[in-house]
C-alpha cells in the first residue's frame, strides 16, 4: 500500500499544477501580494494577509476597481530574500496581476526589486522601511516611512523632548531593519546632543537578555532604546523589570500593538513610542477597519496591519485613476495626492517613500494612550 | 633465512588489560608463519599493531631493515605488507573486481586532474589494473563473478576475495586472520593450497588459524600466545610438545 | 499496481542509461527555447542550481561517507565571495566564479584537517557548528559583508561583450557548470581517486590497508565537493544580483540534505532527481501559502518511508559508519 | 569591574540551568536512538502548547493545564517515534536524521496554524524571590535548578535500578546485544524517547514561565542549545549533559560581557569544535560508538 504514496504525490502535483495554470475569469483585477506566511515572520505576513482582503472585500463591496473585482494573488515568501525574488519572477510574468504588495523585510523587496523594475511593475511594500528601498528603482514605493525620518523624531522629540533624557543605550535586533533603525537613530542623537552609551545586538528568537542588559548597564544610560519587533522588546521589558533597573525605555513604532502589552504585562508601563495609527482615532474609516480586523483576527490591528490596509487601498485608488496598465499605474501612484488612509495621509516623494508625522504614545496602565498628537 | 618481520618487547594495552604483552617474534622470509592461541589471546590485536591499524603502547616492530612501528597503515601496505581481516571487511556495495582493483592503490599515480583530462596516464592505469585485476579474480575463480557486489557473495567467496584484494598489494608478506573460518572442508583446502602455492611464488605468509590441523600442516614455524602473553615459537612438533602451550590449551 | 509500472520505468531507465541521458540533455538544451513562461525559466534555472548544489553534498555524502550537514556554509561563502569580489574589482564572471569556487574549497580544507579524523556522527556535528559559525560571522561582519542589508548590485555578467542577464543566459550558464561538474565527478568516480573515495565510504579501516592515505583522501574529497558548492554560490551571487545571510541558513543544509537522500546517494543520478524534485514541489505548493511547508515536510517523510534508499535507489548507508572493532 | 563580570556569571548560570533542563531529555533521546534529533525543540515546544491551550483555551488552572500536557506529550512522543525512527531502526542514521528535519518542518508549521503565529505569554508557575545581598533569586529559577538536580537522581535511579531503566540503558550501550539478553527492543525505545520528549516539555514549561512567553518558532533554536549542551558534556552521560548546559550558558553571556553580544553563538559554537576535536567523546562523556 505505502508503493502508492509516492504515485499519488506525483499525481496530486500534476493536478495543482493544471489548477494553477487553469485560466480565471476576465472580469477580475489581479493583485499580487508577497508575504511571509510561514517561518520566523509569519505573524507579520499573516496581518499582511487578513488586511490586504480585508481591503479586497471592501472594494469588491462598493462594485470593485473600474468594475472589475479584486482578486488577491497571495504567495509565501518564507520570509527569504530569493524566494522573494522567486515570486517576483511568477508575478510579473502573470499578464493578469498589474501591481503586487509586499514583501515585509527590506532585504526579500531589494532581492526582488531588480526583476519588477526590469519588468515595469509596481512594488508597493507596506513596511519596508530602509531609507534605499524607495531609491532602488522606479516602480519601487514604501509608504511606512524610512527610519531616516524616525530615527530623528525618535532621538529628539521622544528622548530629548519628551522624555527629558541626555543618555541613551541602544539595544537592537541584528537584522536589516534593526540595524538600520539603530544606524539612524544615533546618527540623530548625535546631532541633538544625545549621548549613545553602547549599542547591543541580538539575533532573532533570542529569549534571554540578560547578560545584553547587564552590558548596558554598565554605562548608566538614563534610557534604553529597543529596536526590536514587539515580541522580543516585549521580553526586554520584561528583563530590566526583573533587574529592578528603574531606566526610561523608548522604542520604534514596531512595538506598537496589543500583544506587547499582553506579553509585557506591567513591566512594559511607561514604554513610549511614535505612531501614525491609533486605534482610539475616531475617524469612521479607521473604526470600521479595527472592528473588520477584530472579527477575522480576533485581535487588534497594528500598525503593519494598517499600512497593509492602506497599500491595497492605495493601488486601487491608482488603479482607478490610471486603468490596468502597469506602467500607468505606476505613474497614477506617484502622483497621488492627499490620500486619506487609515495610518493619515499619504503622498509619495520624489523617490518613491512617504514622508510620516508622528504621535507620541504610550503605555499607561496597560493601554496605549497617545500623549501627543502629530508633529 | 633473512628475518622480514619481527617485533621486541611489545605491548597493547586496553585501559587496564593487556592485551598483547611484551610479544617478541621473528618472522624468516619465505617460510609459512602460523600464529595460534585460545581466544582472546591477543593474536588479531597483534595483526593490527603489525599492521598499524592500532598504535602501540611500548616496544618495537621492525620490517626487513626498518623499523615500521606506529607507521600508519597506508605506509605499511606500501612498504609491502598485506593483509586480510577476521570479520571479513570487503567493500560491500563495490563489485568484485572493483575491490580488487582498490589493491592497485599503491601501484598506480593517476590523481584527480589527470582523471579529470582522461590522459594517457589515467587510459595506461585503468588497462593495467583492470587487466590484473582480472588476472587476480581468475586465480582464485571468481572471473565468473566479477560484476557481482561484494555483498551478495557467499561467504567462502568473500575469504578469497579478500586474499585476492590483498595480493593485488603485491605484497612481501601477507597476513591472513582466519582465512578458513566458516568454510567447509572443500573450500578449506582450496585455500590451503592458495597459499601454499603463493608462499612457493616468495610472499611469506603469516596465518592465524583456528583449525589446527590447517596449521600444524602447512607451517614452517608457529607462535603460541595465551593472555597476550608469547607462549612458545618453534615448529609444529616443538610447539605440540612445549609443556605450557598443552597447559593453555588443555587446561591443568 | 501502479506503483509497479513507476518502478519498472525507474528500471528500463537504468538499463537503457546512455540513451536517457543523451534525451534528457536533448530536452534541456531545447527546454529555453520552447517555454517562454519566464517564471518557469527562472525554476529551471533554480532548478539546476540545486542540482549542482545537491550534487556536489553527494560527493562527500555519497561517494566517502562524511556526513556534511553544514554544507550551506560553503555555499555561502561562495556567494559572498563572489559578491564581494565582483562588486570591488572589475573581473571577469568566470574567474570570480573560480576563485570563489576555491575560497570556499579552502575553508573546506581549514575545517578539514582538525575535523576530518573524527568519526563519522562527531564530523557533522562540528561542519553544523561551521554552518552557524559562517552565518553569523557574515551577519557581524558589516565591513565587509554589510551584514544584515546583504550585498545588492552584484554586476551583471559579460562575456565577449555581451551581457548575460536574461533568464536564459543564467540557464545556460548553470546547465554548463552542472555539465561540467557531473562530467568531471563522473571522470574521477571511475578512476583510482574516486574508488579510493569510495572504499573509505565502505571500510575505511580496509581502505588504510589497501594503501589509502584515507586522511588525505578524505579531505581531496570534501576539498572537491565544497569547491562545488562555491561555484554554486557564486552562480547564485550572479543569478539572484543580491546575496544576503537569509538565504543560508541551517534549513537550507537539511534541503540539500534530504535531496541526496530523496534522490538515492552515492549515484551521479540521485541527487539530480532528488534536487529537481524538492526545488520544483515547493513552488508548485506556494499557492497553499501556510499549508506550503506542512506539504514539504510530509512529502519528506513520505518519500523516505516509501523508499529510504532513496527514489533511484541508490546505495543504503551501514547503520554505522564508525569503524568496528575487532579483537 | 568584579561585580559586572559577577553578575554575568549569574546571568550565565541561570542561562545555563534552562539549558541544562532542556538537555536532559535530549541525552535520555540520544542514548536510546543513537541518533540527534533535529525535531525535539518543536516536539518539546508543541508539548508547552498543549499546556498552554489547556490553560489559555479550556481555562484550566495553570499547573494542572501544564500537568495534563505530560501523558499526552508522552503519547505523542509515541507517535513521533512510529513516523522518524521505527521503521529505520536498521537503516542508516542519516535517514533518521533527515525524517526529523522534515517532522519539524511539519509540526512547527502545524503549531503555527493550530496556534498561532504569535508570541503567547505563559504566567510564572512559582512567584516571588528571595535576595542575597545584591543578587535576585526567582523562586522559579531555583524550581528549575532543583528539578535539574532532582531529574538527574531520579533518573539515574530509573535507569539502574528498574527493569524498564536498565533495558534503555542496555539499548544506549549495544542494541543487538540488549535483544540478546532479553530487552523488548521496541517497547525499550518507545518508553525511552517518549520519557525524553516529556522531560523536554517539562523544560519547556519552565523555560516558558521563566521567560513569560512562547512561540513556535522558539523550537529549533532551542533544539540546536540543547543539541549543543548534549555535545559538549557527553553524550549519553546525563550529569554530563546538564554540565554542558551550564557551561553553554556560562560561555555565552561571558562572551557578550567580553566581546559582543553578536558574537555569542559563535563563541559557543567555536567551543562545541574545539571540545569535538579535543575529545570526541564531550568533556565527561565515555568513550561510545556513533
Amino acid at each position: 500500500m505505502r508503493k502508492s504514496y509516492l504515485l499519488s504525490l506525483l499525481v496530486l502535483t500534476v493536478i495543482f499544477t493544471f489548477v494553477l495554470s487553469a485560466g480565471a475569469a476576465e472580469d477580475t483585477v489581479k493583485i499580487g501580494l508577497s508575504a511571509p506566511i510561514t517561518g520566523n515572520y509569519a505573524e507579520f505576513g499573516e496581518n499582511f494577509q487578513y488586511s490586504v482582503e480585508i481591503a479586497a472585500d471592501r472594494i469588491n463591496a462598493n462594485g470593485g476597481i473600474r468594475g472589475r473585482e479584486v482578486e488577491i494573488i497571495v504567495r509565501n515568501s518564507e520570509g527569504k530574500p530569493n524566494v522573494a525574488a522567486s515570486i517576483a519572477q511568477e508575478f510579473v510574468q502573470n499578464k493578469e496581476i498589474v501591481a503586487e504588495i509586499g514583501d515585509f523585510t527590506s532585504t526579500s523587496c531589494l532581492a526582488a526589486a531588480p526583476i519588477y523594475e526590469r519588468n515595469q511593475m509596481v512594488q508597493l511594500s507596506p513596511t519596508s522601511s530602509h531609507p534605499d528601498f524607495a531609491r532602488s528603482g522606479e516602480f519601487m514605493f514604501g509608504i511606512v516611512g524610512t527610519q531616516a525620518a524616525e530615527g530623528p523624531f525618535n532621538a529628539e522629540y521622544i528622548a530629548k523632548e519628551y522624555l527629558g533624557i541626555d543618555s541613551v543605550a541602544v539595544i537592537y535586533i541584528n537584522n536589516d531593519w534593526g540595524v538600520s533603525t539603530m544606524e539612524n537613530f544615533v546618527a540623530a542623537a548625535e546631532k541633538v546632543g544625545l549621548e549613545v552609551t553602547g549599542t547591543e545586538a541580538f539575533f532573532g528568537g533570542e529569549t534571554d537578555f540578560s547578560a545584553i542588559l547587564t552590558n548596558v548597564k554598565q554605562n548608566n544610560p538614563e534610557g534604553v532604546y529597543i529596536a526590536a519587533m514587539y515580541n522580543e522588546a516585549s521580553q526586554v521589558v520584561n528583563q530590566i523589570d526583573r533587574m529592578e533597573w528603574d531606566v526610561a525605555k523608548l522604542a520604534p513604532s514596531s512595538v506598537f500593538s496589543e500583544q506587547f502589552l499582553k506579553l509585557s504585562g506591567e513591566s512594559g508601563e511607561g514604554l513610549v513610542t511614535n505612531t501614525f495609527f491609533a486605534l482610539e482615532d475616531p475617524k469612521e474609516k479607521v473604526q470600521s477597519f479595527i472592528a473588520e480586523f477584530r472579527e477575522r483576527a480576533d485581535r487588534n490591528p497594528n500598525l503593519h496591519a494598517a499600512v497593509a490596509y492602506d497599500s491595497m487601498m492605495l493601488l486601487a485608488d491608482a488603479i482607478e485613476r490610471a486603468g490596468f496598465d502597469r506602467v500607468a499605474i505606476r505613474d497614477a501612484l506617484a502622483e497621488t495626492e492627499n490620500f486619506e488612509g487609515v495610518t493619515g495621509t499619504i503622498e509619495f516623494t520624489d523617490v518613491g517613500d512617504v514622508v510620516r508625522s508622528y504621535m507620541i504614545m504610550e503605555v499607561k496602565d496597560g493601554d496605549w494612550v497617545v500623549q501627543e498628537d502629530y508633529r | 633465512m633473512t628475518k622480514i618481520l619481527s617485533s621486541e618487547n611489545l605491548c597493547k594495552y586496553f585501559g587496564g588489560v593487556r592485551a598483547v604483552d611484551q610479544v617478541d617474534f621473528s618472522v624468516d622470509k619465505g617460510e609459512i608463519f602460523g600464529i595460534i592461541g585460545p581466544n582472546g589471546a591477543g593474536k588479531t590485536t597483534l595483526f593490527n599493531l603489525l599492521t598499524g591499524t592500532l598504535g602501540v603502547t611500548k616496544g618495537k616492530i621492525y620490517f626487513k631493515d626498518g623499523e615500521i612501528t606506529n607507521l600508519p597503515p597506508q605506509k605499511v601496505t606500501r612498504l609491502g605488507i598485506a593483509r586480510t581481516f577476521q570479520n571479513i571487511k570487503l567493500f560491500e556495495e563495490m563489485e568484485v573486481l572493483e575491490n580488487v582493483k582498490i589493491g592497485f592503490h599503491t601501484q598506480t599515480k593517476t590523481n584527480m586532474l589527470d582523471a579529470v583530462l582522461k590522459n594517457n596516464k589515467l587510459k595506461e592505469d585503468e588497462e593495467k589494473v583492470h587487466l590484473e585485476g582480472l588476472k587476480l579474480l581468475e586465480r582464485v575463480n571468481m572471473l565468473d563473478k566479477k560484476n557481482n557486489l561484494a555483498k551478495n557473495l557467499s561467504y567462502g567467496d568473500k575469504r578469497r576475495l579478500e586474499i585476492a584484494r590483498a595480493l593485488a598489494v603485491k605484497p612481501e608478506i601477507l597476513l591472513v586472520d582466519e582465512p578458513a573460518a566458516g568454510m567447509n572442508p572443500h573450500e578449506t583446502d582450496e585455500v590451503v593450497e592458495l597459499l601454499e602455492q603463493l608462499n612457493k611464488e616468495g610472499i611469506t605468509v603469516v596465518i592465524i588459524e583456528h583449525d589446527m590441523k590447517v596449521i600444524m600442516g602447512m607451517c614452517d614455524e608457529i607462535l603460541v600466545l595465551n593472555n597476550g602473553v608469547k607462549l612458545a615459537q618453534g615448529t609444529a612438533a616443538e610447539v605440540q610438545k612445549n609443556p605450557e602451550v598443552i597447559e593453555a590449551y588443555l587446561g591443568k | 499496481m501502479a506503483a509497479n509500472i513507476f518502478e519498472k520505468i525507474i528500471t528500463n531507465i537504468n538499463k537503457n542509461k546512455l540513451k536517457y541521458i543523451f534525451l534528457l540533455i536533448i530536452v534541456l538544451l531545447i527546454l529555453p527555447f520552447v517555454v517562454e513562461n519566464q517564471y518557469v525559466l527562472h525554476i529551471a534555472v533554480l532548478t539546476l542550481m540545486y542540482v549542482l548544489l545537491s550534487s556536489s553534498l553527494n560527493v562527500i555524502v555519497g561517494y566517502t561517507g562524511q556526513y556534511n550537514i553544514g554544507h550551506v556554509a560553503f555555499y555561502a561563502i561562495g556567494a559572498y565571495t563572489a559578491a564581494i569580489i565582483s562588486t570591488r574589482f572589475n573581473l571577469n564572471f568566470i574567474i570570480v566564479i573560480l576563485i570563489s569556487g576555491f575560497v570556499a574549497s579552502l575553508f573546506s580544507l581549514m575545517l578539514g584537517i582538525p575535523t576530518l579524523r573524527l568519526r563519522g556522527i562527531f564530523f557533522a556535528f562540528t561542519t553544523l557548528g561551521f554552518a552557524e559559525i559562517t552565518r553569523l560571522t557574515i551577519l557581524n561582519w558589516r565591513s565587509l559583508t554589510r551584514g544584515p542589508f546583504g550585498i545588492p548590485g552584484v554586476p551583471i555578467p559579460q562575456i565577449f561583450g555581451m551581457r548575460l542577464s536574461t533568464n536564459t543566459h543564467f540557464y545556460f550558464m548553470i546547465f554548463i557548470l552542472l555539465f561540467l561538474m557531473l562530467l568531471m565527478t563522473y571522470r574521477i568516480i571511475n578512476s583510482r581517486v574516486g574508488r579510493a573515495w569510495i572504499s573509505i565510504r565502505e571500510d575505511e579501516q580496509a581502505s588504510a590497508s589497501m594503501g589509502v592515505d584515507t586522511f588525505k583522501y578524505k579531505i581531496m574529497n570534501l576539498m572537491y565537493g565544497t569547491f562545488w558548492a562555491g561555484v554554486g554560490g557564486a552562480f547564485f551571487a550572479y543569478f539572484a544580483g543580491y546575496v544576503s545571510a537569509d538565504s543560508f541558513i541551517l534549513d537550507e543544509s537539511f534541503r540539500f540534505f534530504a535531496m541526496v537522500l530523496v534522490g538515492g546517494t552515492g549515484t551521479l543520478a540521485g541527487p539530480i532527481l532528488g534536487g529537481a524534485v524538492l526545488t520544483i514541489l515547493p513552488q508548485v505548493f506556494r499557492s497553499f501559502a501556510r499549508y506550503q511547508m506542512i506539504i514539504y515536510g510530509v512529502a519528506i517523510l513520505l518519500i523516505i518511508h516509501y523508499k529510504p534508499e532513496g527514489l533511484l535507489g541508490g546505495r543504503t548507508f551501514k547503520r554505522d559508519l564508525s569503524e568496528s572493532e575487532d579483537n | 569591574m568584579f561585580g559586572f563580570y559577577l553578575s554575568q556569571l549569574f546571568n550565565g548560570i541561570t542561562q545555563g540551568s534552562i539549558y541544562a533542563l532542556m538537555a536532559i531529555g535530549y541525552s535520555l533521546i540520544f542514548g536510546t536512538l543513537g541518533l540527534v534529533t533535529f525535531a525535539y525543540g518543536d516536539i518539546v515546544i508543541f508539548g508547552v502548547f498543549v499546556g498552554y491551550y489547556f490553560y489559555a483555551v479550556l481555562g484550566l488552572n495553570l499547573i494542572l493545564a501544564m500537568l495534563l500536557a505530560l501523558p499526552i506529550t508522552f503519547l505523542f512522543g509515541v507517535l513521533v517515534e512510529k513516523i522518524c525512527y521505527e521503521k529505520f531502526r536498521k537503516e542508516a542514521r542519516m535517514l533518521m536524521l533527515i525524517t526529523t528535519v522534515g517532522f519539524g518542518i511539519f509540526l512547527r508549521s502545524a503549531s503555527q496554524i493550530i496556534f498561532g503565529t504569535g508570541n503567547k505569554s505563559i504566567p510564572t508557575l512559582i512567584e516571588g524571590k528571595i535576595e542575597i545581598g545584591n543578587l535576585n533569586i526567582l523562586y522559579i529559577q531555583l524550581g528549575i535548578i532543583i528539578f535539574t538536580l532532582i531529574f538527574i537522581y531520579a533518573l539515574r535511579y530509573f535507569l539502574n535500578n528498574t527493569r524498564t531503566g536498565i533495558g534503555i540503558r542496555a539499548l544506549s550501550m549495544d542494541q543487538d546485544a540488549a535483544k540478546l539478553v532479553g530487552v523488548n527492543v521496541d517497547k525499550s525505545i518507545k518508553f525511552g524517547h517518549s520519557l525524553g520528549v516529556v522531560l523536554g516539555v517539562f523544560g519547556g514549561i519552565m523555560l516558558g514561565s521563566f521567560y513569560n512567553a512562547i512561540s513556535p518558532m522558539m523550537g529549533p533554536n532551542l533544539g540546536l542549545k540543547a543539541f549543543t549542551a548534549v555535545v559538549l558534556g557527553g553524550i549519553t552521560s546525563i550529569p554530563g549533559a546538564v554540565i554542558g548546559g551550564y557551561i553553554l550558558g556560562i560561555m555565552e553571556n561571558l562572551a557578550v560581557a567580553v566581546f559582543s553580544s553578536g558574537y555569542r553563538d559563535v563563541v559557543a559554537f567555536i567551543i562545541l569544535i574545539i571540545v569535538l576535536v579535543v575529545k570526541p567523546s564531550g568533556l565527561f562523556g565515555k568513550e561510545v560508538k556513533f
